[in-house]
């Protein structure tokens, strides 16, 4: 008997882990992506690393990249989008637009749904200045920009101070999201200790609500953030940015013990902005009849971490909620499990 | 074969790319002149698919053997030639790759130096050509049981997974009976469902599952062999009795350190940790308007467990007895799925959070509880201590490993990590997988987790698993290390030094030694690092595609210079 | 420091191809460029390198090094330290005969790091272009 | 086993400086286990000497060889060919083996090329410490299994002296104390009450002290009564 | 059979004994030691004469022993089995009881890395237990090989040593019975610089009843400064030095007075402690400090017997 063909949306790590467990096990993939070549995100992401590994995962990206395009049973689709699907769990007939602007039809077994995060337009939080300041980035831009050049003088010039703004959008109830984006604390973190190792003299400051790590070291990797690289954590997410002086940031913050005004000069401010569901993920929900939870993230079930209330469609990967790379990997591994499992069974 | 080395060498210029930079008449006439090198050819674009078929051709055309293909060396390319060269009837371990595109003409301009530098990789690779060795595959048998060790929802779940995929079971648990911490707590979070029923409806499902050999006051003693292939001995009371699996779970989980001194507290009945509390609630004592001060963080901050279970209890404390309840922290570490939601609720509902850093402490005063703690936000405003009166105080408990987990970890040949949790392999890879294939960590065994987390890693590992030991007979190439024997003094270094465990000491006629035994590596739990060929001080060990001569001879084909 | 100015060390990289290997294309796949007497030679871990090989590489040319994993993200978990390990080991053996111990070392790396692996190569390079001449080559 | 450290690298340049062309000989044996000798070690210290040797500008001619044991006459019997061209020998075997090769090729010199240090134990990788010193008439059954001879700085057999704190000896603060030991292991076993008596003043004429020791057995004589 | 020596005669008569010590110089000097002999004359019921002590080459005991002799002293040879096998052992006895000696310390011997000879070979072919026990043997007529002598024996009076501050703790104990056993008449112990643990030794000792088969002479070396006191805490093996003694010599306005102090305090609670037979001082380089030690810890003058 023919064996049954795997449709993975989603060309990111938890998209590409999926489609790599599935073929491992012998299946047929389909790979879906809208952009216009696979990766994802954490493609872009740059290393981490000082004198040590940071364990940030993205090396492992490329690599799960190359794995992908060398694996002749998955098929990828880039540029392409999923436009509807019929039939049911274990037969689906899926309709995809391809880049060559033909309209595909692909018979599937099951469905992995990995499509990923969007993250807020920062530019939303209007006084954090982001689209009207240059030196007001985000992480991502930060992270792309560092893997590109290959330091951040090499991308942004002589910097002094510089400054992360954490809880752009997470933790944040007057844009209904009422979630913590879980990586950014980290991922912060660890981009403040590698521009320390790169700028030994520079001014690195996060300003934070609560300190969301964990791990069984990462509060030592903290703790040596503190201490050994002087970096401040000031608590408490600034009020308002200005462009002034000429060329710097002026950021007006509340310290937190004392409650009075401060305002500081800083030469680059990375905004860690929130892990939102894409944009497309309502429709994509109602094309495949599963559910969304209240901040628009896909649904899985209670008992099954990623399974939905359609039988032959699963979940992996930030799509759901809010992951770093290795949750993205798990969760994806899992999921290509559950199918290859509801497809033999 | 030895004798009959017949090279053929292969230019790609990369639809120009190669050949912009440096020129492949000087090198290809250079190239004949050396000994072997039977045919030179240059191409436009080498992994087109038609030229695929043209060398295959050319293979059997010139009764090629060792196949150099210059151009580029990426990873998609090398699979290509790979294929070509099964497809020619070759081994495809007969092809050297020289990596001419990235490591020369990428980098450099074109002038005398690059193609000084062009022909020396090239004689490089063909050096390497001459010494390329084939590698076949083996079909390795392997035993299609997973053991599990320990009967917690982990235990429970993997057992569950695994046996989902067809294989058979043994599921240990050192105490008398299943459910570990899962027996003990009132509500999960994340799930629906009451801890008592889940717990009923797993073990039925496990116990009910004839491919499920459950074993309970049962320890492992002793683990030998390697993945598809371990013999493990089970000691229960005190009798030895030894089985043959295929893969090992560990889910030993964690426990909790209730420690009142830590506090300045004694042992009393209104100091309580959680998971007294847990047990408290599940058996459905009264909290009703109860003064309630519960204290996060100090000693408990790396992981996120406790946080979170402190918030769900403060909730469920407030909304179902109405009780005033005041939570002492010094982060909210909430991040995640849907906790920061129930901190919300939990504020919404008139839980109290205060922020400390250092100063707390804590008086128990008649029956009541007083907490003393300074504020340091209110520090500026309102200088001072604090004074908080409940009735029942709930302090942080440690979570530390199981009991027993460092002696597990040396019977598995397992290193611990930080905070004595099972390491993890390389732990932003997966963190289910250890430093042996074919063990794997499921749950708060490797680092405190939710029991959502608990589910998603049970499937992974079963997974794993599957895709292991998906048969009775596993093919697997053989591109694990070798080992000559002859040179072999079972001196032990390799065993010592492999990071996987994957070397075993072997006896028998088949060794050509004084010692009749050699070190062998387990195909499928060696990962190919060459660790031991590089230790090896009889140089007995070679690692297939990286042999000593493989490279070497690649450093005699250097010119030297003064 | 080199008598001769045109001097043009010759220098032989060991690079693990999860890390060295990786970085070098990247490096290519972001136009960058480094001296041409630098040359690479494979291995699947840095643990698999020899002291033999450095040796043997350094019969050769004037300098040779390995390119290893970031610390802590050997993914065969000790390659990198006992790459590490040997490094030390030849710096001793050069030590004791007279030869600059400089002229072997251990870099780490990730794989999407071109920018850094041209770094390491540069300096290296300058580094042996600052000692001169390797005396201890072997000429047959 | 034999633990053997190669020697330093000047006296074995020093012992070659008058010649061409040597051979390296490796052993199989123990010093291949104790990686001081065998074949890796030979490759290596074969590109030393020649590099050192072009350093100074005068070319050395490396042969490498490894045996499988150097303490036995035939194992030598069987590289005369390769002997006979070099000028020398260099062998890493431990004192045994390079005797012995010494006495195969009365003819050539034969250059030590390690140190041999002791029989002991290899603790971990790198890692080796003494256990035996071969004094011919064995105590370990007094003695828990640890060895005062081999193991106590002072030899001594009632001990521990004053010296011994926290277990550990007074000569080396990173040496056990073996009478330390002894200690525990019988107090573990239940036997410490064996130690009250005094052991008896040793008969060291078993050991080196009674001169070079030769074992006959003449039950295994191939040709016995000869 | 035993030597009639004073020290014997003081142990056996139930006087609370003090014995001191003299190190003999790094030199031929022999003025040296009879500078110390007349300075300490008529304090000490005998003094022991040092083996090379700490693995230094200094003049022999037994030549310090005969000019200890000549000032009307009593030596009390110490012989190290470092660097004597058992015939230069027997042999030495033989010539220090002809010149009239008869108290002998028996001891194993500061290993030779401690001295200024650290490359020699060491003997160690007889341990301290066994030296004891060919001694013993010797005063019985019998050479170590069990020959009997032709002549008349030697008279000796045979001492040993003994660490309560060594571990295994509890096995000193058993160490000490084992010197009783092999014929030693009385000990001296390593100086106490850690009262406490001395007291929990001695409990030990006379609950085995070993402080009625052997006389034990508690040692007492007054500290000349807190460094001294911390150098030997930290870096002499088999050595302790109590925090409290220390805390109080760093308190103290004048350190030599209180060490001073310390030691007469020291010798008047083990006066009274069950099983101790005697004192030994070792005031290692400030000899001229025993007759005030005496003096003031009520142990002048000595009683005839």
């Amino acid at each position: 008997m023919q064996k049954q063909k795997v449709l993975v949306l989603g060309g990111g790590v938890a998209g590409m882990t999926g489609a790599l467990e599935a073929a491992a096990k012998g299946f047929e993939v389909y790979l879906v992506e809208k952009a216009a070549d696979i990766g994802g995100w954490a493609y872009t992401y740059c290393c981490k690393a000082t004198d040590k590994c940071a364990k940030c995962s993205a090396c492992l990206v490329p690599q799960a990249k190359m794995h992908v395009e060398k694996n002749p049973l998955i098929t990828v689709f880039c540029g392409s989008e999923l436009i509807g699907v019929s039939g049911q769990s274990g037969s689906y007939r899926a309709k995809v637009n391809t880049n060559e602007g033909q309209v595909t039809e692909l018979e599937v077994g099951a469905i992995i749904v990995a499509t990923g995060f969007k993250p807020l337009d920062a530019a939303r939080k209007g006084e954090f200045a982001y689209d009207r300041e240059k030196n007001v980035i985000t992480g991502l831009e930060l992270e792309q920009a560092i893997r590109e050049k290959g330091s951040l003088t090499a991308a942004y010039g002589e910097v002094k101070s510089i400054g992360f703004i954490q809880c752009v959008g997470s933790r944040d109830l007057a844009f209904g999201n009422n979630y913590c984006s879980k990586v950014c604390c980290m991922y912060a973190s660890k981009l403040a200790k590698l521009i320390r190792s790169e700028l030994t003299d520079a001014e690195l400051t996060i300003f934070y609500m609560d300190f969301q790590t964990f791990g069984k070291d990462f509060d030592e990797f903290i703790k040596s953030a503190k201490e050994d690289d002087k970096i401040q954590f000031v608590r408490g997410i600034p009020a308002k940015i200005f462009g002034f002086p000429y060329d710097r940031l002026t950021v007006r913050y509340a310290n937190s013990l004392t409650g009075e005004a401060i305002e500081d000069k800083f030469d680059l401010i990375v905004l860690s902005a929130a892990i939102t569901p894409c944009e497309d993920t309502q429709k994509l929900a109602s094309m495949l009849d599963v559910e969304t939870d209240e901040h628009g993230f896909f649904r899985v079930t209670s008992l099954n971490p990623v399974g939905t209330k359609q039988p032959g469609v699963f979940i992996a990967g930030a799509c759901q909620s809010p992951k770093d790379i290795p949750q993205s990997t798990e969760q994806a591994k899992a999921a290509a499990g559950a199918a290859v499992k509801f497809l033999v069974v | 074969m030895e004798n009959n080395t017949r090279i053929g060498v292969f230019f790609c210029n990369c639809n120009g790319k190669i050949t912009e930079k440096v020129d492949f008449e000087p090198i290809a006439s250079e190239v004949k002149k050396l000994p072997k090198v039977e045919y030179v050819r240059e191409s436009q674009n080498l992994c087109a698919h038609l030229e695929g078929e043209l060398i295959c051709k050319e293979i059997t055309k010139n009764q090629l053997n060792r196949i150099v293909v210059v151009g580029c060396a990426s990873a998609k390319e090398e699979g290509f030639f790979k294929e070509v060269l099964n497809k020619a009837g070759l081994n495809s371990h007969l092809l050297s790759m020289v990596n001419l595109r990235e490591e020369c003409c990428a980098v450099h301009e074109k002038s005398a130096k690059s193609a000084a530098k062009a022909l020396e990789l090239t004689k490089m690779g063909i050096a390497r050509a001459n010494n390329l060795e084939e590698v076949s595959f083996g079909e390795i048998p392997v035993n299609r049981t997973v053991l599990v060790i320990g009967g917690g929802l982990a235990g429970l779940e993997t057992a569950l997974e695994t046996a989902a995929r067809g294989f058979k079971v043994i599921l240990i648990e050192k105490e008398d009976k299943l459910g570990g911490r899962l027996a003990r707590v009132n509500s999960i979070i994340g799930v629906d469902h009451n801890p008592a029923d889940l717990l009923e409806e797993k073990v039925k499902a496990v116990t009910s599952n004839p491919t499920i050999d459950v074993r309970t006051n049962t320890k492992l003693g002793d683990l030998d062999g390697n993945i598809g292939g371990f013999t493990a001995w089970f000691v229960k009371d005190g009798v030895e009795t030894s089985v043959e699996v295929g893969a090992i779970v560990a889910a030993t989980g964690v426990q909790t350190i209730f420690c009142p001194v830590k506090y300045g507290l004694g042992i009393a009945d209104n100091v309580i940790g959680q998971m007294k509390l847990e047990r408290l609630l599940a058996d459905g004592k009264d909290f009703t308007h109860k003064r309630i001060s519960i204290v996060i963080g100090k000693g408990t901050e790396a992981f996120n467990l406790p946080f979170v279970i402190a918030v769900k209890n403060a909730l469920l404390l407030r909304k179902k007895f109405n009780a005033t309840v005041n939570v002492f922290y010094t982060n909210i570490k909430v991040g995640g799925d849907n906790w920061e939601k129930m901190y919300t609720d939990a504020r919404g509902a008139g839980v109290n959070f205060f922020k400390f850093e250092d100063n707390i402490e804590i008086v128990a005063n008649n029956g009541e509880i007083i907490v003393n703690y300074e504020d340091p936000f209110l520090k500026g405003k309102m200088p001072g201590v604090f004074k908080v009166i409940a009735d029942y105080i709930v302090i942080p408990e440690e979570l530390v490993p199981a009991e027993g987990t460092d002696e597990l970890a040396k019977i598995l040949r397992l290193e611990l990590g930080p905070a004595s949790f099972f390491s993890v392999d390389n732990a932003h890879i997966l963190p289910e997988m250890t430093s042996r294939d074919g063990i794997y960590l499921v749950g708060s065994c490797q680092s405190p987790c939710f029991a959502n987390e608990v589910e998603i890693s049970a499937k992974t590992v079963a997974e794993e698993i599957f895709q292991k030991l998906d048969a009775d007979q596993v093919s697997t190439e053989l591109t694990q290390p070798y080992v000559d024997a002859t040179k072999c003094v079972v001196c032990l270094t390799c065993y010592r030094c492999c990071p996987h465990g994957a070397i075993t000491i072997e006896h028998g006629e088949q060794f050509k030694n004084l010692y009749f035994s050699a070190a062998q590596m387990n195909p499928l739990a060696c990962r190919r690092c060459g660790i031991c060929a590089s230790e090896c001080p009889g140089k007995a060990i070679q690692l297939p595609d990286y042999t000593d001569d493989q490279i070497l001879v690649q450093l005699e084909a250097m010119e030297v210079l003064p | 420091m080199s008598a001769d100015a045109n001097f043009q060390p010759k220098i032989v990289v060991f690079a693990c191809e999860n890390s060295g290997w990786l970085a070098a294309e990247h490096a290519a796949s972001l136009g960058l460029s480094y001296p041409e007497r630098v040359e690479l030679i494979k291995l699947p871990c840095s643990g698999k390198i020899d002291v033999i090989y450095f040796m043997k590489a350094l019969e050769k040319s004037d300098g040779t090094m390995i390119m290893a994993c970031q610390q802590e993200n050997c993914k065969f978990l000790k390659g990198n330290v006992r790459a590490a390990q040997r490094v030390r080991q030849t710096q001793n053996l050069l030590k004791e005969i007279g030869i600059e111990e400089d002229r072997v070392g251990i870099f780490y790396l990730a794989a999407n790091m071109g920018h850094k692996f041209v770094e390491i190569v540069q300096n290296f390079y300058d580094k042996m272009r600052e000692l001169g001449p390797n005396p201890g080559k072997v000429i047959k | 086993m034999i633990i053997a450290e190669r020697k330093p690298i000047d006296e074995i340049l020093g012992f070659l400086s008058k010649h061409q062309k040597v051979l390296v000989l490796g052993c199989g044996g123990c010093v291949t286990v104790c990686l001081a000798g065998g074949e890796k070690e030979v490759g290596i210290l074969g590109s030393e000497l020649a590099m050192a040797r072009s350093k100074e500008g005068r070319p050395l001619e490396v042969v490498q060889k490894t045996i499988e044991r150097q303490c036995d006459f035939e194992y030598l019997e069987g590289i005369r060919h390769i002997v006979k061209d070099v000028d020398a020998i260099l062998s890493l075997a431990c004192g045994i083996g390079i005797q012995t090769c010494a006495e195969a090729f009365p003819d050539k010199i034969v250059w030590p090329g390690v140190n041999t240090k002791f029989l002991g134990v290899n603790l971990n990788v790198g890692v080796w410490a003494e256990r035996c010193q071969a004094c011919g008439q064995c105590v370990l059954d007094k003695t828990g299994g640890i060895c005062p001879v081999a193991r106590c700085s002072k030899s001594i057999f009632n001990g521990p002296c004053g010296g011994s704190q926290n277990g550990k000896c007074e000569v080396d603060p990173d040496t056990d104390c073996a009478w330390a030991l002894i200690h525990d292991r019988l107090a573990r076993l239940g036997e410490v009450d064996s130690l009250r008596e005094i052991m008896a003043i040793k008969d060291w004429s078993f050991s080196r002290d009674g001169g070079p020791r030769k074992l006959v057995r003449e039950d295994l004589e191939l040709e016995s009564g000869k | 059979m035993k030597a009639a020596s004073k020290l014997q005669r003081m142990c056996e008569s139930g006087n609370f004994v003090v014995t001191g010590e003299i190190g003999p110089p790094k030199s031929c000097n022999g003025e040296i030691v009879r500078h110390h002999a007349k300075m300490l004359k008529g304090w000490c019921e005998s003094f022991n004469l040092t083996d090379n002590q700490t693995a230094i080459v200094r003049l022999s005991s037994i030549a310090a022993g005969k000019i200890l002799l000549e000032e009307g002293l009593e030596p009390n040879i110490q012989i190290v089995c470092r660097d004597r096998n058992r015939i230069a052992a027997q042999s030495d006895i033989l010539g220090a009881s002809a010149l009239g000696m008869k108290n002998v310390l028996c001891l194993s011997g500061d290993h030779q890395k401690f001295g200024n000879h650290p490359t020699a070979k060491n003997v160690f072919d007889v341990d301290s237990i066994q030296l004891i026990q060919i001694l013993d043997g010797m005063r019985k007529g019998y050479f170590a090989n069990g020959e009997q002598m032709k002549d008349e024996p030697p008279q000796l009076f045979i001492g040993c040593a003994a660490n309560p501050f060594a571990d295994p703790f509890e096995f000193r104990v058993t160490r000490l019975e084992k010197k009783a056993d092999a014929g030693a008449d009385f000990c001296q112990t390593q100086c106490i610089l850690d009262m406490e643990r001395f007291e929990r030794w001695m409990e030990l000792v006379r609950a085995r009843g070993l402080h009625k088969r052997i006389k034990i002479l508690g040692g007492i070396t007054p500290i000349k400064s807190v460094k001294a006191a911390k150098y030997m805490k930290k870096f002499v093996a088999g050595m302790m030095v109590s925090d409290d003694l220390i805390e109080r010599l760093e308190k103290a306005e004048d350190v030599k007075a209180e060490g001073l102090q310390i030691a007469i305090e020291q010798i008047e609670r083990l006066k009274k402690m069950e099983g101790i037979a005697g004192v030994h001082i070792m005031a290692i380089a400030w000899e001229e400090k025993v007759p005030e030690i005496c003096q003031r810890a009520g142990l002048a003058p000595r009683p005839e017997v």
